[in-house]
């Protein structure tokens, strides 16, 4: 199984994200922006970072990028693709996922080990995990306030297209589940086929238990495999 | 002290008709007696004296901005040598690769793996810009890593601000932890630890000192000179602009009239986007083996950075100023020369290896244009619309700076802040204990902590709030490393010498206990006016100090930064020197947390 | 060389805490009478020879603003 | 209610790596006709009553821009 990781300029989770693959049992492809050539991968990753820095607006430069027409016409054929962090900036603004992400509402970079809620474990990405299962995963970033006007949220909650949650680590303490001020709190949604995942939280920082709030994180990439397996 | 308008009798170049004022080096021949506005660039008399004793001549225009940035305390160290020569008479270590003297220090870590690491200050920009103060600090810092052939792989901070309930300090701290977390965060380079102290000294003149670190195999060390005839001279990254050279606009006021070019800023604006392209194209390009020597553009821009590489390599330089991309078409040549425009770097290219050197950059999209090459003989020449505008011994720029000895009186206080005795009765106990733990010092640093990010990477073992980070190198053999960088003024301003002890001791224990063997220190020396006597002797204590507690631990100080000038009006901060110990892990999964992990543990103090 | 202004603003019904937390600091500042504060972002694009509106619209609204939750004004030079 | 529009735009010799961002990629996709893009913030204050001039002045440059490395334009209604 190979597995795509793109490098955008400014890019900077593409080394965790071949980790995690490799972790998972699977083989990193390394893929470049500037290149049409998607090398036959069985999926593709987007990872974390700062394409161009974040400037214009988080993912608004890279989306427009060569590579990027590629990765969105084998998304409409079915390619499985997962946008973490500033790979799911990428996804909204290429069109493949529906919604913006805009500054965090208190302003700052935030970075913290958050508590997600699976809400749906039937996408090409979330297989390992049962509907409703809690997980801990890292969350880092200024610009991860998920949000679209009222009526398409509704449409969106109403399709069942919110793929993770956050919730609180420590239900009852009045810590704030919500890190950014995403509306109703959603940290993750996927394309209608369930073959497009994007999620604001790191899984590839939560696969060892060394360097991770937890393992929780290798399951998107296990998922992937299975879905693989069985397509 | 304007100079007067000298009629176009020299060349008849065309160009230099357009600009009748440009100062060449043979004007400055015919014109000794010219005024030049030495003082107001802060240079002494005698200092200027000794310039145009070097050059046999008055200094050109350009070449006056050049010595008189880089003879600046804060490029020539000239107060400070003196007493860090104490650093250099340590035993040598095994360990050590690349000393003192060099962008960072190089450590040898094992596997053939070797480490650096710097600590640096950026503490009077992020007073006047606390957000791009603080940004560019990291920014420097990270390039000095890159320098060395090093893939730079976290940053720590060190921070002091005045009193945390003084209005000031609302609009100094959140931009300065933004600053230091947007730079850092947009690298890619993880923030394993730091400081967060408040005093009233600090009010004012706040302290920002970087840390970075960076990986490398013993065989990628790369240095900063200039070696081989005919190599090319590459300038690559950032265009060149007004920033930073708000002291310099004395001479472009010199040069042009009333009306002249718009006032330079002396706010630097950093882009860390273009820093994560130029760390990536340098790591390629130091890869395919493209340069022969590198140096990093800071404070004094292009001046430093052809100097020190000619100063340090065995022949001359060449450099063509027309050829330098810049951002502003406004800008004088002396004002070129003094940019401190952020993410750029300077590289010595065989000819036979300039279009492999161009095509890496242009692959990350990093402008790099060839401004010059290394000649023989050994003088350092810079061209400006065909006319010589600076000629000069690169030794004497870089290298044969001013030194001073300045006088030192031990404070006229000291006896009496020790003689504070410690608290007597219970109530004064009380009382004293209360104010420790209400003190914002010990306050919960997660609002800080929570804007930086510790994952990026995906090795960091251990980061805030664990008293030293920790990092793995190796993914298979676990090699790893750890640092903690520490800095307990209030213990200085007691006692320096012992002081800067206890700081070292508290980075060390810090190390130790996360499980490494400590192996190298970096510092950055915090101190107010060495022109006060009193400064100047908790200075030299607080390296005497340092000096004596490395030797007895057996510990090399493989680089560090001095800061001086920092107070507000004639009352200086308290002394702060902040300390970074580095530590080797061998086996990093065998680190250790701080803070109990399981019910029924012995708890044991060691010690005294 | 003509200047071309595009302005990119929140869409009304998304909310704006840059501008909230501006709205805020004036408040506690004592400046009362402003009501609200939505902050948006300006371009300033230097154009070679006439403006072609319909080119520049679609820079404006494709990539200058997301149009999910932004709306673009254009200001063309008027002389 | 009266509406006050700040621009706040970077000093010219300011460097501003967004608009060269967005010049980058504007080059990519073909509109190689813009020769420089600046970008700054776009205010909108709604006001209660008359706009006082001096005081929006006042927000404008010691709020809403630094005026180390950025310019304030000051848009009053004009009715
Ligand atoms: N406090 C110090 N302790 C040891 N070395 C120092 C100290 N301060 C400066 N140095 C060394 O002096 C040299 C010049 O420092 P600096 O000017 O900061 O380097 P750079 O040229 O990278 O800016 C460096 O090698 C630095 O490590």
């Amino acid at each position: 199984m190979r597995i795509g990781v793109i490098t955008f300029p400014g890019s900077l989770d593409d080394v965790d994200a071949a980790r995690a693959v490799r972790l998972a049992g699977a083989e990193p492809v390394s893929l470049w922006h500037g290149d049409h050539d998607l090398k036959d991968v069985d999926a593709v990753v987007l990872p974390g970072g700062f394409s161009y820095g974040d400037y214009l607006r988080a993912g608004a430069i890279a989306a427009r990028s060569p590579l990027m027409a590629d990765v969105v016409a084998a998304a409409r054929q079915g390619l499985p693709v997962l946008g973490i962090c500033n790979g799911f900036q990428v996804l909204c603004e290429a069109g493949l996922l529906p919604g913006a992400l805009t500054r965090n509402s208190h302003l700052h970079f935030r970075n913290r080990d958050q508590g997600l809620l699976v809400e749906r474990a039937d996408t090409a990405w979330t297989t390992s995990f049962t509907q409703g299962q809690r997980i801990v995963v890292p969350v880092k970033n200024g610009e991860g306030r998920y949000v679209a006007a009222p009526a398409d949220l509704d449409r969106l909650e109403g399709d069942g297209r919110v793929v993770v949650r956050y919730v609180s680590t420590t239900p009852g303490s009045g810590v704030d589940g919500n890190p950014n001020g995403s509306s109703r709190d959603i940290a993750g949604v996927t394309s209608a086929d369930g073959r497009v995942v994007g999620l604001m939280p790191h899984p590839e920082h939560a696969v060892e238990d060394l360097t991770g709030p937890s393992t929780d994180g290798l399951g998107f990439f296990t998922s992937v495999l299975t879905a693989m397996v069985a397509a | 002290m304007t100079a007067t308008p000298h009629a176009a009798d020299g060349p008849a170049d065309a160009a230099v008709r357009a600009m009748p004022d440009l100062d060449t080096v043979d004007r400055a021949g015919r014109t000794p007696d010219d005024a030049q506005p030495f003082a107001e660039l802060g240079l002494k008399d005698d200092e200027y004296a000794r310039i145009r004793e070097i050059l046999g001549r008055r200094p050109t225009t350009a070449e006056l901005a050049m010595y008189s940035v880089m003879w600046s305390e804060h490029c020539s160290y000239k107060s400070s040598k003196v007493h860090l020569r104490r650093f250099g008479d340590l035993p040598k270590s095994d360990a050590l690769l690349v000393g003192m003297g060099e962008n960072a220090g190089v450590v040898d870590v094992g596997e053939g793996y070797a480490v650096t690491f710097k600590v640096e200050s950026h503490n009077h920009p992020s007073y006047v810009e606390p957000y791009q103060g603080a940004a560019t600090g990291v920014g420097g810092i990270v390039r000095d890593i890159l320098t060395m052939g090093a893939r730079p792989i976290a940053v720590m901070d060190s921070l002091r601000f005045g009193a945390a309930d003084a209005p000031d300090t609302a609009r100094v701290l959140p931009g300065v932890v933004a600053g230091v977390g947007g730079y850092g965060n947009c690298l890619g380079l993880p923030n394993i630890g730091g400081e967060l102290l408040f005093d009233e000294t600090y009010a004012g003149n706040p302290l920002v000192n970087a840390l970075c670190v960076g990986v490398l195999r013993h065989e990628e060390l790369q240095l900063a000179k200039a070696e081989g005839v005919g190599n090319k001279v590459v300038l690559f990254g950032a265009r060149t602009g007004g920033d930073g050279i708000g002291g310099v606009s004395v001479l472009a006021s010199e040069t042009f009239d009333a009306e002249g070019p718009a006032k330079r800023p002396a706010v630097q604006v950093g882009d860390p986007f273009t820093e994560k392209l130029l760390i990536e194209a340098c790591l390629e390009i130091f890869a395919a083996g493209l340069v022969t020597g590198i140096q990093d553009l800071g404070g004094a821009g292009i001046s430093c950075a052809t100097s020190e590489l000619a100063a340090a390599g065995s022949g001359g330089m060449a450099i063509d100023l027309d050829a330098v991309p810049l951002r502003d078409s406004t800008l004088t040549p002396a004002e070129i020369l003094m940019s401190e425009s952020q993410e750029r770097m300077c590289a010595i290219v065989e000819p036979g290896k300039v279009d492999e050197f161009l095509a890496v950059c242009a692959k990350w999209d990093v402008l790099a244009t060839v401004i010059g090459e290394v000649t023989d003989g050994d003088r350092l020449t810079i061209d400006w619309h065909g006319e010589r505008i600076v000629d000069v011994p690169p030794r004497t720029v870089a290298l044969e700076g001013p030194r001073y000895d300045r006088p030192m009186a031990r404070p006229a206080d000291l006896d009496a802040l020790q003689a504070d005795a410690p608290p007597s009765s219970s109530a004064d106990l009380r009382a004293d204990w209360l104010a420790v733990v209400s003190s914002p010092d010990g306050a919960d640093k997660s609002w800080v902590t929570e804007q930086y990010d510790r994952y990026v990477r995906g090795n960091t073992v251990l980061a805030q709030p664990e008293d030293a980070g920790v990092l793995r190198i190796d993914e298979s053999s676990n090699l790893g490393i750890a640092l903690s960088l520490d800095g307990n003024a209030r213990y200085a301003r007691l006692d320096p010498y012992t002081g800067a002890q206890l700081n070292l001791a508290e980075a060390y224990r810090n190390v130790a206990v996360s499980g490494a063997k400590p192996l190298a220190v970096t510092n950055c020396l915090n101190f107010g006016s060495p022109e006060n006597p009193e400064v100047m002797w908790q200075f030299a204590e607080a390296v005497r100090g340092l000096a004596d507690g490395c030797r007895e631990l057996g510990l090399p100080v493989t680089g560090g930064n001095v800061s001086l000038y920092n107070q507000t009006g004639d009352v200086a901060i308290n002394p702060t020197p902040v300390i970074g110990v580095l530590g080797v892990h061998a086996d990093v999964t065998r680190r250790v947390p701080t803070g109990w992990r399981a019910d029924g543990e012995s708890v044991l103090l060691l010690g005294e | 060389m003509p200047q071309v202004v595009v302005d990119v603003v929140l869409k009304p019904e998304i909310s704006d805490p840059q501008g909230q937390a501006v709205l805020g600091a004036l408040g506690r500042l004592g400046h009362s009478g402003v009501r609200s504060v939505r902050q948006g972002k300006h371009f300033v694009l230097e154009v070679d020879g006439d403006p072609d509106e319909a080119e520049l619209r679609e820079i404006a609204e494709t990539l200058l603003a997301n149009p999910v939750i932004e709306d673009v004004e254009l200001h063309l030079p008027t002389d």
